[in-house]
This record gives C-alpha cells, structure tokens and sequence, in this order.
C-alpha cells in the first residue's frame, strides 16, 4: 500500500500504485495494447472498475495521462489500455517493454450505467482510439448476452489498419444478436468493406431508438454529427450517451484542468448523456 | 478593556515565534513587499498596504514536488514529499486568510490533498487588520472586512502605538501564551470602508450574462498572460509534470493559468474554449458561477491583486457590475 | 584529499569539420585533456543558443562550438550564421555573469587534429585558472 | 488642434467610412490615473480615446490578433518600429493596418492609481520622438530627433559591475520570476504558434519554476529578440515582480548596434542581422 498520510490515516491521492507491465501488443501503428498487472496483491484483488472509468498512468520522469480502462474487471485477465502516441506520456509509455514498471493512479469517474440499460437494445458506435473505453462495455454486455437486446457496434477509423480491436472482431460479429460494422475513411488493397464516415453509417442503417441506447466515443467532430444523426433518427438526448475527453490532471477534481461549468469531467464524468451535457452552461 | 501588545513587543515576540517555528512574515525588497520566510523580527514590514502576492503560495507554492521517483535495482520506489515543522504566517490579511478558507473547498475535499492539508493543519494564521482601504479593495462586497477575525488564529488591528490582539481560535490562544499583552483601554481606529461592488445574485446573474458579445469584446484586450490567477489568493488550477534533473526524478506540480493558450487543449489538438473570450469567460465563470454551484463560495476574496497588477485593466469589479448590467438586461 | 576540480567542456562539432578534426587528432594518437563531451552536430549553424546556455544551466563549466573555416562550409553559409549568432551570445553570456572565457567559438577543419588539440588544450588551461562556476546551476 | 481631437477624428472618419474594423486606441483605465487599450467598433465609441503620457502599452502586439482585418492603430515612435519588423518578418500586411502616429512626449512611471510625473527610464534614452512609419500623423514632430549621448547608460553600468556582481544580481532578480508570461504575452515580437518554454519534447525549460529554470527562460527569450527588440518596453512594464528585462535586451540591443550598425523596425525592408550575414566581416570567432 502507498504509505499514509502522516497523521490523517488517509493516503496520499497524487501517489500512483507500482504496476509491471505483462503485455505490450501493438493494435496499430500508433496504439499499442498495454496489459499491466499492480505489484500489491492486496491491491490487485481489491482493484475493481467499471465500464468507462479510466485510470492515470505514470511514465515516470516524463509524467502521467489518463487512459479508458479497455479490459473486464470480471474478466480478471489484468488491466488493459490502449496507449495512442499522442505526445510525449503517451510515447514515453510506448517506449516500455514487458517487465517495465510504470505507475497507476485510479480508477476515477463514473461509469456506463450497464445496469440501467439491461432489456435494451445498444448501439455503439466508435471512432479510432474512441473504441477503447466502449470495448470494455461490448464486452460486458458479451458476458451477460441475456440480459441485453440487439446489439449493433459501428466502429469506424482511419484506414483498416487503425482499426484497432481487430483481434477481436470475429469475436463480436459473431456473438447472438450482435452485428459488428467496420467503415474506413480510406480503404486499402485488402478492404472490401465501407469506406465512409461513422455518422454517414449511422444514417444508412437507421438503428429504430425504440428501447434502445446509443453509447458514442470518437473524435469530437464525429461525435457532433453522430449525435445530429442519432437525434434524426428519434434518438432522444438522454439515449445517447458518450464519455468525454478533457485535459486532466490530477484525477481528484482538484486541479480545476477538467471543468466544464459547475462540472469536473473527471469525477462527475467522463459519461454523459447528452442530456446532461445540454445542461451545461458551456457546451463542450 | 481589550488585550494589547507594543509595537516593540509584537516585534520580540514575532522573534521568539520564529526561533520555534518557520515564520512567513511580509518582507520588504526591491521596493515589492513579498511574504517570505524571516529569521529576525527586523526583517518584517509592519507598514504596507498588502502583499503583491497572496499568502497562498505558502500553503499551495507555485512549484511543489509530490514526490520523488527513486530507481533502485532495477525497481522503483516513490518517496511521499513531507511537510516537516511547524510554520505561522504573521501579517495575512482578512481577505486572504478568507481566501484560504476558499482554497479549502477543492483541496480539502475528500479525498484530501495531503501536501495542502499536511500545511494548512500545521500553519498558524496570524491576521493584521487592514489600516486603510486601497482604491482596489472590495472585500465587503465578498463576505469579509478590514478587521474580519473569523479566518484567522489570532487578529491584530493596529491602535495607538500597539496593536490590539483578538485570539480566535484555541491554537491562537497557545501561541499567545508567552506574548507580552497588556489589559488596556484602547479604542481601535474605525475600520476602514472599501467602495462596495454589487455581488448580490451574482451567480443567478452569471446564468443570463453568458452569452453576451461582451466576453469577445473585453478578450480584444486581454493578452492571456497567468499573472491574475497567480496573483489570485483563490485560484487553483495546477499543472502536473515529472521533472528529471541529473538523474534525479520528481513528480510536480505547479501552477497554471486557465488564460495560458494550450490550458483545456487536448490530445490530438482540440481546443475546448478555443477563442479569446471563452478563456477569459471561464476565468470569472469559474470564480462567480461554477465555485458558487460546486463549493457554495464565491472564488473571489475582493483583494484586488489582479485589478492592480493586470497589464491591461482588465478590473474585476468593472466585470461584475457589466454582468449585472447584462444578466439583467437579458432577463427582461 | 580533496578531489581536484577538472572543468567539463561541452563540445559542439561540426559533423564535416571539426568533429573529422577531433577524430584526426584521435587517429593521430594526438593528446588532448579528456574534459570535453563531444555532441556531433551536421553543422556549427544547427547550435542554437539555447544549448550552449542549457549546457551552463545545466552545470557545464564551458561550452565549445566549432565548425568550418567560413567559406568552407559543407551548407554553403551555415557558419556565416553562426558567426553572428556567437558574437552576440558571447558578451551577452558575460553580461549575465557567465565569463566570456567560458565559451568559445573556433574554427578547426578535418585536417586540423592538432589544432583540435591545442584549442581543447588551452580552453581547459582557461577554465581550470578560472575555477569552478559559483554555486549549483540548479536550485 | 490637440493631439487627441486630431486622433479622435481620424478614428471617427474611419469608423464612419468603414476603412477600417475597428482602431486600437488608449482610454482611461479603472483608476482614474492609467491608461488601457480600447478597441473602437463603433464611432460612437471615439470620444473615449485618451491620448496622454499615461499611455505606454504598445499596442501593436494586438495586430497579430486581427491578422485577417484591417484596423487602425494608435502608434508611439517606439510602437511604429514593431509595425516595420512584423511586416519585413511577414507577420503583417501594411495595407491592413492604418497607423496613427503620435508624437510622444514620453511615458511616465505609472502605477496603479499612483500618479507620476517622472520619465520612465527607458523614455530619458529614446531617440525616436516621431513615429518611423505613419499614415496620418496626430502631434507636430519636434525640430530635430535628439541625440543622448551615450544611449545605453544603464547597459554600460551593468557592464561596469565585476562578473560576480553580474552573476547576483541576475540570480537575484531571475528567482523572483513567477513565469507569468506577461513578458512575452505583452512583446510584439514574440508571436511564435509555439514557443519555446512550452515546448514538452525536446524539453527545453522545465516545469519547475526555480531560478535555473528561470533563468533558462528570461535569456532565451531575450536572445530571441536579438535585433528585434524596439526598446518599447512592455515586457517590463508588465512584469508583477519588477524584473529589469529591459537592461537584457538593451545590452543585445548595444551588441546589434556596435556589432551590425543596426536598430531593429527603422525601415521594414533592412533584413534582421541575425537572419542574414556578410561573408567578409570579421567576427570574434576569426580573430
């Protein structure tokens, strides 16, 4: 355990917890799988988590950044996340091996309320690096197929090659009532599938917004159209839910870096339905 | 019959005070009246308006290591920061010391920030009462006064040649316990009367005033330099990095301006409040509306630094009373 | 015994010039003091000012930027900037409190390993009468 | 006709005839005492415009805002200089700025509230009291543009002081530095998309706000303004804890001087000295 706060009993909230890392797989060009197992066994088995919460990881000497948790706490295969090399955290991360150590601070926010959606139908849809946090909530409602309608995962990215849980996609496709479409913005030699815009596909399979829920992450400009599209389609604002991304800093809602009106993204967030955000005094 | 202390004996005692624990005194130098740690009594200024910069950095410096990162054998161990001794702040201002209690709300909040609440439990605070009002002060407006007592351990409000002392709290009662005070008569002067600003409904106010095309035109001017939130006995934004130096490596933190350009910019380059006048809106947002909403405290302690010392005039009390001009205005 | 104080230089070669120069001296088994950390760069003009003050931030005693002979730049003009870069830096580093000794710019071509030599020779005679730079870059 | 009414109708005429956006101008500040920027929209707005020795912004450095407009400008003789290097550096376009030049009596030292009747330092060694560049000039020039002799006394003290005293008194002044910013964010010239001090990889300054740190900042920023600076003196008439940026860049202003025989934002065609060279000089490093 990270050691007390002298004389309050409570733990310093700015300390990370030591991880090895198991597992470095590289997904595309530019994001790797990270597989991390915390040194502590106390902690590891007490590490539970949600489908949404995300966690600080430390490169230490360059500093720490927040990343989805991508894996199943009930999986219990150890923690998963997806390291995009975006700057210079991201490409210190990149730089590790397994059997490297690196620090981990969390998990922190909310998460997707799985339970509240149970008899529903679900639409996720997803947009490049946006598909990490939404895997985790694909493959909880995989686990327990009963209890959720149809499932429909629209995943767009790039190129096929950044189409990142490739791995994974026979998985999905062929799993109950499910169906998994792939779009590209640009196709390659080997593509047969669409070459479209995530919210394009959303327009031309019409997902009925009768008992169901659209769960959305991607980069904001996908996130703006998808949501007009959605709302076309019938979609009300509190059926489409997203998690939204923010210069964090500390995790606690201390550093004010997240704030969004009388919100801190990173405690009363990272989910949102677009219900809440419309309430914003200043929309993101 | 009130308690009262010498001006030479607040000065004896102001010395002993800082043999046993670190004393943060306001010190004259280079014509700036700055607090800063002092050895010897002599060093104090007794005689200055306020600081040009609040106390807060002695609770929350502009620069903090969290914690070290050691490697050894191949492992990696971190080493907490501690805050070791005792400390007393001589001189702070009912403004500030309500800035403190301000600062409080996020830092103290579960889960606490234990560098912050390892000082502030540590920190004695000893109030001087403001002897005259500056042309920038408005602290009456925000909840407090020249000689409010109730953020502080101990209040001291000059009369005559002494000053009479108010021991508020059971730890400032300790610390006066070897202090040379006399029972006298003596009346203090009228405390003096900062010009009021309307903070009344200020955040229903903020509700209606937020998309006006005021915040664009007030932006024109604004030059986005950090120097009113770090002048600011009140804001907190803070930017965490690790910082390596000859193989040393430590976890910091420092402080951050929501002005500075690349402040909410994310991975990938998208810029949340990508124009002048949102950077500037979330400033006075954040202080008149959203800490209101969050805390139930305004993030503004009406001292005035960043009226003083913004290159620009941009003036916070010109801002508040535009905003009750506009949030009216758009309500009828 | 106290342990004798020995500047450290950090040396920035020009990859054409001086750098083959400082590789001459070594081929031709010519003697230099071993207090310059050589930083190989393709150009004396690729320096920016702001290493050499990063070096003296950063606890080097003195900085050393050499290129080729003006005219003889493998760039055409890069040392011509270099030049006028350096002859501004070099006051304004003294003005800073920083000794113009500390710093110098030389010109040492491929062939020139002894001048190599003698210019590393004298700057580390320089430095070593001049001592230590006062207190810790870092505070 | 006073310099005001004269800067008053041209921003009117202006305003009125849609020559320009808007015209940056001074107006009184909230003490009563100082002055700050006003941006005009409006030709109701011009009666505002103060024109005085309170008026020291510089308030070229708003021009890289409004890039894409045409607007006019207040200009100081100092002032006028950064509108010549931003355009021989291409960051402004002459037709889209109309610049109204001021005479200037000087600054003088003010502060909040505190009026003052004294020159501010940098004004006693000022050789331009016209504006280099104008296109409607407010004020009638002097007789002829005084000499101070010798123009750097301030640098030549410093230079005066042992190493070691140099060394202090940096040190001294560069741990104050809260790296605000204000420096840079007030100085017309430094308009880089990123700069260096925010630079994460490589990185150049840390995020320590420590006197190495600090001291890695302040020169590098004043280097970077070698043959640039137009001695207006915003950085250090913003700076909140009084640190003398003034005498860095007047001492590479000196170098340039002696060095180049030049003065940065004279004319906008000279190029910088830094950005060109001449193969026959003979520099320190070739003696």
């Amino acid at each position: 355990m990270p050691p007390e706060v002298e004389g309050t009993g409570a733990v310093d909230p700015f300390l990370p917890y030591l991880a090895t890392i198991r597992s470095m797989v590289d997904l595309t060009p530019d994001v790797k799988l990270m597989g991390l197992e915390l040194d502590d066994p106390a902690i590891r088995d007490s590490f539970d988590y949600r489908p949404g919460q995300f966690a600080f990881l430390s490169a230490f000497g360059v500093g720490e950044a927040p990343f989805g948790l991508t894996s199943v706490a009930q999986r219990r295969e150890g923690l998963e996340f997806a390291v995009r090399r975006v700057g210079t955290v991201t490409s210190a991360l990149q730089e590790l091996e397994p059997g490297d150590k690196v620090g981990l601070r969390g998990p922190f926010g909310n998460h997707f309320p799985l339970e509240d959606y149970r008899g529903k139908n679900i639409i996720i849809i997803g947009g490049g690096i946006g598909m990490a946090p939404l895997r985790p909530v694909i493959n909880t409602i995989l686990d327990r197929r009963a209890d959720y309608g149809d499932m429909l995962i629209i995943n767009g990215a790039r190129s096929p090659q950044d189409l990142a849980f490739a791995p994974e996609f026979d998985t999905w496709a062929q799993a109950p009532r499910t169906r998994l479409e792939l779009t590209v913005d640009r196709g390659d030699e080997g593509w047969t599938g669409s070459v479209d815009l995530v919210p394009t596909v959303v327009g031309k399979l019409k997902p009925s917004s009768q008992n169901a829920v659209a769960i959305t992450c991607g980069p904001p400009i996908m996130i703006r159209f998808t949501l007009a599209g959605l709302r076309e389609l019938g979609f009300a604002d509190h059926q489409i839910v997203t998690t939204l991304e923010s210069k964090m800093k500390c995790g606690l809602g201390k550093c004010a870096r997240c704030n969004v009106g009388d919100k801190y993204i990173c405690q009363d967030g990272p989910v949102f339905s677009f219900e809440q955000i419309s309430r914003f005094v200043e929309q993101f | 019959m009130s308690q009262f202390m010498s001006g030479e004996d607040l000065r004896s005692w102001l010395g002993n005070l800082a043999q046993e624990r670190t004393l943060i005194a306001p010190i004259r130098s280079d014509g700036l009246v700055l607090f800063g740690a002092v050895s010897r009594a002599e060093e104090i200024a007794l005689d200055y308006d306020n600081t040009l910069l609040s106390p807060k950095g002695h609770l929350f410096p502009a620069t903090d290591t969290l914690f070290t990162i050691e490697r050894r054998e191949g492992g990696i161990e971190l080493v907490p920061a501690s805050v070791e001794g005792e400390a007393a702040i001589f001189g702070i201002r009912p403004c500030d010391a309500l800035g403190l209690r301000v600062l409080d709300r996020p830092f103290l909040a579960e889960p606490a920030d234990a560098l912050y609440q390892q000082r502030r439990a540590r920190t004695a605070l000893i109030g001087l009462s403001c002897h005259k009002a500056s042309p920038e002060c408005f602290c009456t407006s925000l909840g407090t006064g020249p000689d409010d007592p109730s953020n502080v351990d101990i209040l001291l409000t000059g009369a005559g040649e002494g000053y009479i002392v108010q021991a508020v709290t059971e730890r400032g009662k300790a610390l006066l316990a070897t202090a040379p005070l006399v029972e006298a008569e003596v009346t203090p002067p009228p405390a003096p009367s900062p010009t009021p600003v309307p903070t009344e409904d200020i955040a229903e106010v903020a509700r209606r005033a937020f998309d006006v095309p005021y915040w664009a035109r007030l932006a024109d001017r604004c030059i986005h330099c950090n120097l009113c939130a770090y002048v600011c006995p009140v804001c907190y934004c803070f930017d965490i990095r690790d910082h390596s130096y000859m193989g040393r490596m430590e976890r910091m933190r420092t402080w951050e301006s929501c002005q500075s350009p690349g402040f909410s910019r994310i991975a990938g380059g998208y810029e949340p409040r990508d124009t002048k006048g949102a950077r500037l809106r979330q400033r006075f947002y954040h202080k008149l509306l959203y800490m209101p909403e969050q805390f139930g405290v305004i993030g503004c302690t009406g001292c005035g630094r960043c009226v003083t010392s913004c290159p620009v005039n941009i003036d916070i009390r010109e801002v508040i009373s535009e905003m009750q001009r506009l949030g009216a205005s758009s309500a009828s | 015994m106290a342990i004798e104080y020995q500047p450290r230089i950090i040396g920035f070669l020009c990859s054409w010039c001086s750098y083959a120069g400082a590789d001459m001296a070594g081929t031709a088994r010519i003697a230099y003091p071993p207090n310059v950390r050589i930083i190989r760069v393709p150009c004396s003009g690729r320096v920016d000012p702001l290493f050499v003050v990063k070096c003296f931030q950063q606890g080097a005693d003195g900085v050393l930027v050499a290129g080729c002979h003006p005219g003889d730049c493998h760039y055409v003009e890069g040392n011509y900037h270099t030049r006028r870069r350096f002859a501004l830096l070099r006051p304004f580093l003294d003005f800073l409190g920083i000794e113009r000794e500390r710093f110098r710019v030389e010109w040492v071509s491929a062939s020139e390993g002894r001048r190599f030599s003698q210019v590393v020779s004298s700057f580390t005679q320089e430095l070593l009468s001049l001592g230590p730079r006062e207190g810790p870059a870092e505070r | 006709m006073e310099a005001i009414e004269r800067i008053r109708d041209k921003a009117r005429e202006l305003l009125e005839s849609q020559a320009v956006e808007c015209v940056i101008g001074y107006e009184r500040a909230t003490d009563n005492v100082g002055a700050r920027p006003l941006f005009a929209y409006e030709p109701g707005e011009v009666a505002r415009f103060i024109f005085d020795q309170t008026c020291h912004h510089n308030l070229t450095r708003y021009l890289r805002d409004k890039k894409d407009r045409t607007v006019a400008v207040v200009a100081k003789p100092c002032d006028s200089r950064a509108i010549n290097m931003l355009i021989n550096e291409k960051q402004l376009e002459r037709e889209r700025v109309f610049i109204i030049g001021v005479v200037c009596p000087g600054m003088v030292e003010v502060g909040w509230s505190r009026p003052s009747q004294e020159l501010q330092p940098l004004c006693r060694y000022c050789r331009q009291h016209t504006p280099v560049v104008y296109d409607f000039l407010a004020g009638e020039p002097p007789a002829e543009e005084p000499e101070p002799s010798p123009p750097y006394p301030d640098v030549a003290e410093m230079e005066g002081r042992s190493v070691a005293e140099r060394r202090a008194f940096w040190s001294q002044h560069f741990e104050r530095c809260i790296r605000c910013y204000a420096c840079r964010q007030a100085c017309p010239g430094c308009y880089c998309t990123e700069c260096f001090v925010d630079r994460l990889d490589p990185l150049w300054v840390g995020i320590r706000i420590a006197p190495g740190e600090n001291e890695m900042w302040n020169t590098i920023r004043a280097y970077h303004l070698a043959g640039r600076c137009i001695d207006c003196g915003s950085c250090q008439q913003v700076c909140p804890v009084n640190i003398p940026l003034m005498l860095l860049n007047r001492k590479l202003g000196k170098e340039v001087e002696e060095l180049f025989d030049f003065q940065a934002g004279l004319d906008a065609e000279t190029l910088p000295p830094l950005v060109t060279f001449k193969k026959e000089e003979k520099l320190e490093a070739d003696l």
